[in-house]
């Protein structure tokens, strides 16, 4: 006569499950075919010899938190504020939060 | 088959609005037959067919269903007990609105955990001995009120209990309409069913089906009337 | 069976009793499925940035030699070199020039880099994309630089570096070793930094402690240390961005307690009717099991499937505002997809638990209305 | 302190659940104190109501228990990148002295809420309710545990500190020259080998002697699983998780739960803790056996828990063998 509620609702429920599996085998597909890129990046990375992701260019110390020393925060102003999203959302180099 | 000896409830005991809604009632119940309890309003008719309908737990006295005492068992097992052997037809019909009417008739199913398709069949066959078949599948809010009755009292037998327990059933129906009740109620007793009844409707007490009539005020059962 | 079948049963009347609040429950679903999404996507992003910079900086120099002057780097003096190659187990050392350059037509900040790429030669440089998406220069452009004295030069763009590999080298200009000196100003003797490699690699930090001890005034930095840096900033990221959305969080664990303890009258109704047709308080409380249930299971699969198309397919676009900020050079990049049960789990930790106990209280309190109330309606 | 995004989850999470706990020993308390089955007062009701709540928290209670042990497992493991030669989660674990207590503590408040739900299962098919006060003095038991697990897991996250660049690296190097041994003291193979196989064996037999006549034996068995229990957990460390690994020295009990091993250890572990749960519930009940009300329910409860165990560490000890037997690696050549 008509559908069981409990019926949709598992029936929703699996295709929920199944998009979730679908989810983690595209995750895993997508990671071993990216492995050819991601080595030439790598490989790219080792001829030039870079240290750092390129993912914060607003300022010169959030280009290269790694190689950054005590004193390159603030340098630029000393409200660096103004850089806000960077200088909020990455730390400070860790060096200068431990001690 | 139901024994109450001596039950009193006593509402927010030791606070100051102290209330006493039953003292000291002592009443046995027969098998298959339609008692009635009668009374003005507050006069302790409610309270008294839910502590005999293992709603609520009296505060002393002692009850006995079939022989076997049942006064101090956890809500638990009361309401296994009452499920089995109870079913209560509510003076607002109490129907769950936004749900077909085979539905509320197997609400009260639900727990016992038998199927789905047992159940849907069940009810059908009670809606069809009340008349309802066509409206089965209608949704509860379109339903007139003779006919959300008569669901009620299909829902308080899909369980197949052994006891009918109907608080003011007839307050809003019009004459004819109880009339029709209380013809159900002669059709219930004759598939052996006890049915007690709380009502102050004349239509009812004064019914043939009634077995028995007890009036009740300030929570004590003033006279016995049994008729035959 | 009769177990399931009465599980099967109680979900169907939570259902449809949920179906009947329509849009009070859909609105708490929406807001539930938002939470999951935003935990979700920033879990999702900062997972796969780590995963792909440990993948990718796995490469970096072994370890690299900075020098400190007064607490700040300084350009290394090229005879340092040779003493760390001097070091027992040092396979190689390399001087490394490289610097920032702020163009002020574009307001960006360029990473100028010597290397030895091909196309790179005097006259003639390598760009990022980033770098050629903000100045429009393509291949055999002519790009003009101010000198560190303030006259100008100018450059052929030779090759633009691949767009895959943007997220290393979105704002790189690579530029050869006579042209950078003598923009820069920087004399012969001296170079940025040292990359040094290691014969055995497990020799790195003796290495390291050798340079620190023949050499005070230098600061090595070792891959691993790098390495564990990224891993620590994006969990600490991650993290951070976690707590302040856990205001929302909050926020919609309050909506949810409300919602579940601000039993309606019309609820309170139902339970009523349901506990004096012989529902069992455990019954109600499944029933209020699967409520929770339904909109937990439905909120939380559907938030991490819309945050993975969000963070996977297109590249994070909600972030991008934040992220990108003040940077002019932003890279446009696609993640590798990247999941694993523990990200799950740990949103399953940080909505579904709250929302759960949030509700326990309430749902306990609905569930424990006395039956004989239906009578007294 | 690590800002890991799990670390937190973990955090909330235990935090929520102490705080459900704290709150119902406040009921717990009133329980022990007041509670008259006989009587239809209004406090009895009440009292009667909270029990319900309380059965709930528990067994949210042993859900959390369970996931969090996972979630804390996987976490230890994704961090062991920020520590200096940590391998794997063992190897985090032992960065500061609470990780592995707060290991132990998380698998007993486990093994607790376990038994709490079995001795609250039987007691409530009773109509009067006889173990009510025993099971809420063994809620008040499993609150402190609850609380020290809170402060010890708090104690291990906030002392994490991860060993990331310093402007002075002279001091990291010099802690480095050891390292964080992430390897786990083995108990010997031979012995251990005897012990699981003899523990396993007693305790199998002892369970089908406890299920067939159903006596004080039940006693034995219980004792036996929960030493089972033990003996499985330390023959993991020593022998079992090398022939898992397929390597001479790795005895990490977490890596198995890892994706390279096909989350065979999801497998075994729920195989061991739910036997030891059933085992432990087993025991739990056998003083219970006499009581009128409950001489109906518990043996066949018992005898039901008894049969889980038993299969639940035979699933485990095939598994074991199954991967002894036909795995490539050959251990005594080592």
């Amino acid at each position: 006569m008509f559908a069981r509620k409990s019926n949709v609702f598992l029936l929703f429920m699996a295709v929920n499950i199944f998009l979730l599996a679908l989810v983690f085998g595209h995750a895993s597909y997508g990671e071993k075919n990216a492995l050819p890129y991601l080595r030439g990046k790598a490989q790219m990375v080792k001829r030039i010899g870079l240290s750092d992701l390129c993912l914060f260019t607003d300022a010169r110390y959030a280009r290269h938190p790694s190689m950054a020393d005590l004193s390159t925060p603030f340098q630029d102003h000393p409200m660096s504020l103004e850089h806000f999203p960077s200088g909020t959302i990455i730390t400070p180099p860790p060096h200068l939060r431990s001690k | 088959m139901i024994e109450l000896s001596d039950i009193r409830k006593v509402f927010n005991s030791g606070k100051p609005n102290e209330f006493v809604a039953i003292d000291g009632i002592t009443l046995s119940v027969e098998r298959d037959k339609v008692l009635v309890l009668k009374g003005p309003s507050g006069s302790g008719k409610t309270t008294l067919l839910s502590v005999i309908g293992c709603m609520a737990r009296p505060t002393s006295g002692r009850i006995t269903l079939s022989g076997k005492e049942i006064t101090s068992l956890p809500e638990r097992f009361l309401t296994e007990i009452r499920r089995k052997s109870f079913g209560f037809v509510f003076q607002q019909f109490n129907l769950i609105k936004g749900i077909t009417a085979m539905e509320n008739v197997i609400l009260p199913a639900y727990p016992t955990g038998e199927g789905f398709s047992v159940l849907k069949k069940r009810a059908l066959s009670l809606l069809e001995l009340f008349d309802l078949s066509e409206r089965a599948f209608s949704k509860v809010e379109w339903l007139s009120g003779g006919e959300a009755q008569r669901v009620s009292i299909a829902r308080a037998l899909v369980n197949d209990p052994s006891v009918i327990i109907a608080d003011e059933p007839t307050a809003h129906l019009d004459t004819k309409l109880s009339k029709d009740f209380m013809e159900i109620i002669g059709k219930l007793k004759v598939r052996r069913k006890t049915i007690i009844i709380a009502s102050h409707d004349p239509i009812v007490y004064e019914s043939a089906a009634v077995d028995r009539v007890l009036e009740m005020r300030d929570g004590r059962i003033l006279s016995r009337a049994t008729r035959q | 069976m009769s177990r399931f079948n009465k599980q099967r049963n109680i979900l169907d009347f939570t259902l449809s009793s949920l179906l009947r609040r329509r849009t009070k429950n859909s609105a708490l679903v929406i807001v539930y499925t938002l939470i999951v999404f935003s935990l979700a996507s920033v879990l999702f992003f900062t997972q796969a940035i780590k995963k792909e910079a440990c993948i990718v900086l796995q490469n970096s120099p072994e370890i690299i030699v900075q020098r400190i002057v007064a607490g700040r780097h300084d350009l290394l003096p090229a005879d340092y070199i040779d003493t760390i190659r001097a070091i027992r187990g040092v396979q190689s050392a390399k001087g490394r020039l490289w610097g920032y350059y702020f163009e002020p037509a574009a307001g960006a900040n360029y990473t100028l880099m010597v290397s030895e790429e091909p196309g790179v030669e005097v006259g003639r440089i390598v760009i990022g994309q980033g770098v050629s998406r903000t100045i429009h220069a393509n291949r055999a452009d002519i790009v003009p630089f101010r000198r560190y004295d303030g006259s100008y030069t100018s450059f052929e763009v030779s090759d633009i570096l691949s767009s895959e590999s943007e997220l290393v080298s979105s704002d790189l200009v690579l530029i050869s070793e006579s042209d950078f000196r003598e923009m820069m100003g920087i004399r012969g003797e001296y170079v940025t930094d040292a990359a040094v490699y290691a014969k055995n690699k497990r020799e790195l930090f003796m290495i390291a402690d050798k340079i620190k001890r023949i050499l005070p005034d230098t600061r090595p930095i070792t891959k691993d240390e790098i390495l564990r840096t990224y891993e620590a900033i994006f969990d600490w990221r991650g993290g951070i961005l976690l707590v302040i959305l856990s205001g929302a969080v909050i926020a919609f664990v309050i909506l949810a307690w409300d919602k579940a303890s601000g039993l309606s009258s019309d609820e309170r109704r139902e339970i009523g009717i349901l506990k004096g047709i012989g529902w069992e308080t455990s019954d109600v409380i499944a029933m209020k099991f699967w409520e929770g249930a339904v909109i937990s299971l439905s909120s939380f699969s559907l938030g991490i499937i819309l945050a993975y198309i969000h963070v996977f397919f297109a590249s994070s676009a909600l972030f991008e505002p934040a992220l990108k900020g003040w940077s002019v050079l932003y890279p446009e990049f696609r993640l590798v997809p990247h999941m694993d049960p523990l990200q799950i789990a740990t949103l399953f930790f940080l909505t579904v638990v709250p929302y759960t106990v949030s509700t326990i209280v309430p749902s306990w309190r609905a569930a424990t209305i006395d039956p004989d109330t239906v009578m007294r309606l | 302190m690590i800002f890991h995004p799990a670390i937190m989850a973990l955090l909330v999470g235990s935090l929520l659940v102490t705080l459900m706990l704290l709150y119902s020993s406040y009921y717990g308390v009133q329980v022990i104190r007041k509670w008259d089955i006989k009587s239809g007062s209004e406090l009895q009701l009440c009292l009667e109501r909270r029990t319900y709540l309380v059965s709930i928290i528990m067994s949210y209670m042993l859900f959390f228990q369970l996931a969090s042990f996972y979630l804390f497992i996987f976490t230890a493991d994704a961090i062991h990148a920020t520590f200096v030669s940590a391998m794997c989660a063992a190897g985090s674990l032992n960065v500061n002295e609470y990780g592995y207590p707060a290991v132990i503590i998380k698998m007993v408040n486990f093994l607790f809420a376990g038994t709490w739900l079995i001795i609250n299962y039987a007691d409530n098919r009773a109509y009067d309710y006889p173990l009510i006060k025993k099971k809420y003095l063994l809620l008040l038991v499993i609150t402190p545990l609850m609380v020290a697990e809170f402060i010890v897991q708090g104690a291990y996250f906030i002392g994490l500190k991860a060993n990331v660049i310093t402007s002075c690296c002279g001091s990291l190097f010099s802690t480095d020259a050891e390292g964080i041994a992430s390897e786990i003291a083995a108990l010997p193979r031979l012995p251990m080998k005897i012990a699981f196989y003899l523990s396993t064996a007693l305790t199998l037999a002892s369970g089908m002697y406890f299920c067939l006549r159903s006596d004080w034996s039940g006693y034995v068995f219980s004792f036996l699983s929960i030493a089972t229990f033990v003996v499985s957990v330390a023959a993991m460390i020593s022998f079992i998780s090398l022939y898992f690994y397929e390597l001479p020295t790795h005895h990490c009990p977490f890596c198995i739960l890892q994706k390279d091993y096909g989350f065979i250890g999801y497998l075994l572990y729920i195989a061991l803790f739910g036997g030891a749960v059933s085992g432990l519930g087993t025991g739990a009940l056998m003083p219970f056996r006499k009581i009128q009300s409950l001489s109906q329910i518990v043996p066949s409860i018992q005898r039901r828990l008894a049969f889980t165990a038993l299969i639940l560490y035979f699933l485990f000890t095939v598994v074991v063998t199954y991967r002894m037997i036909f795995s490539d690696f050959i251990l005594e050549g080592y």
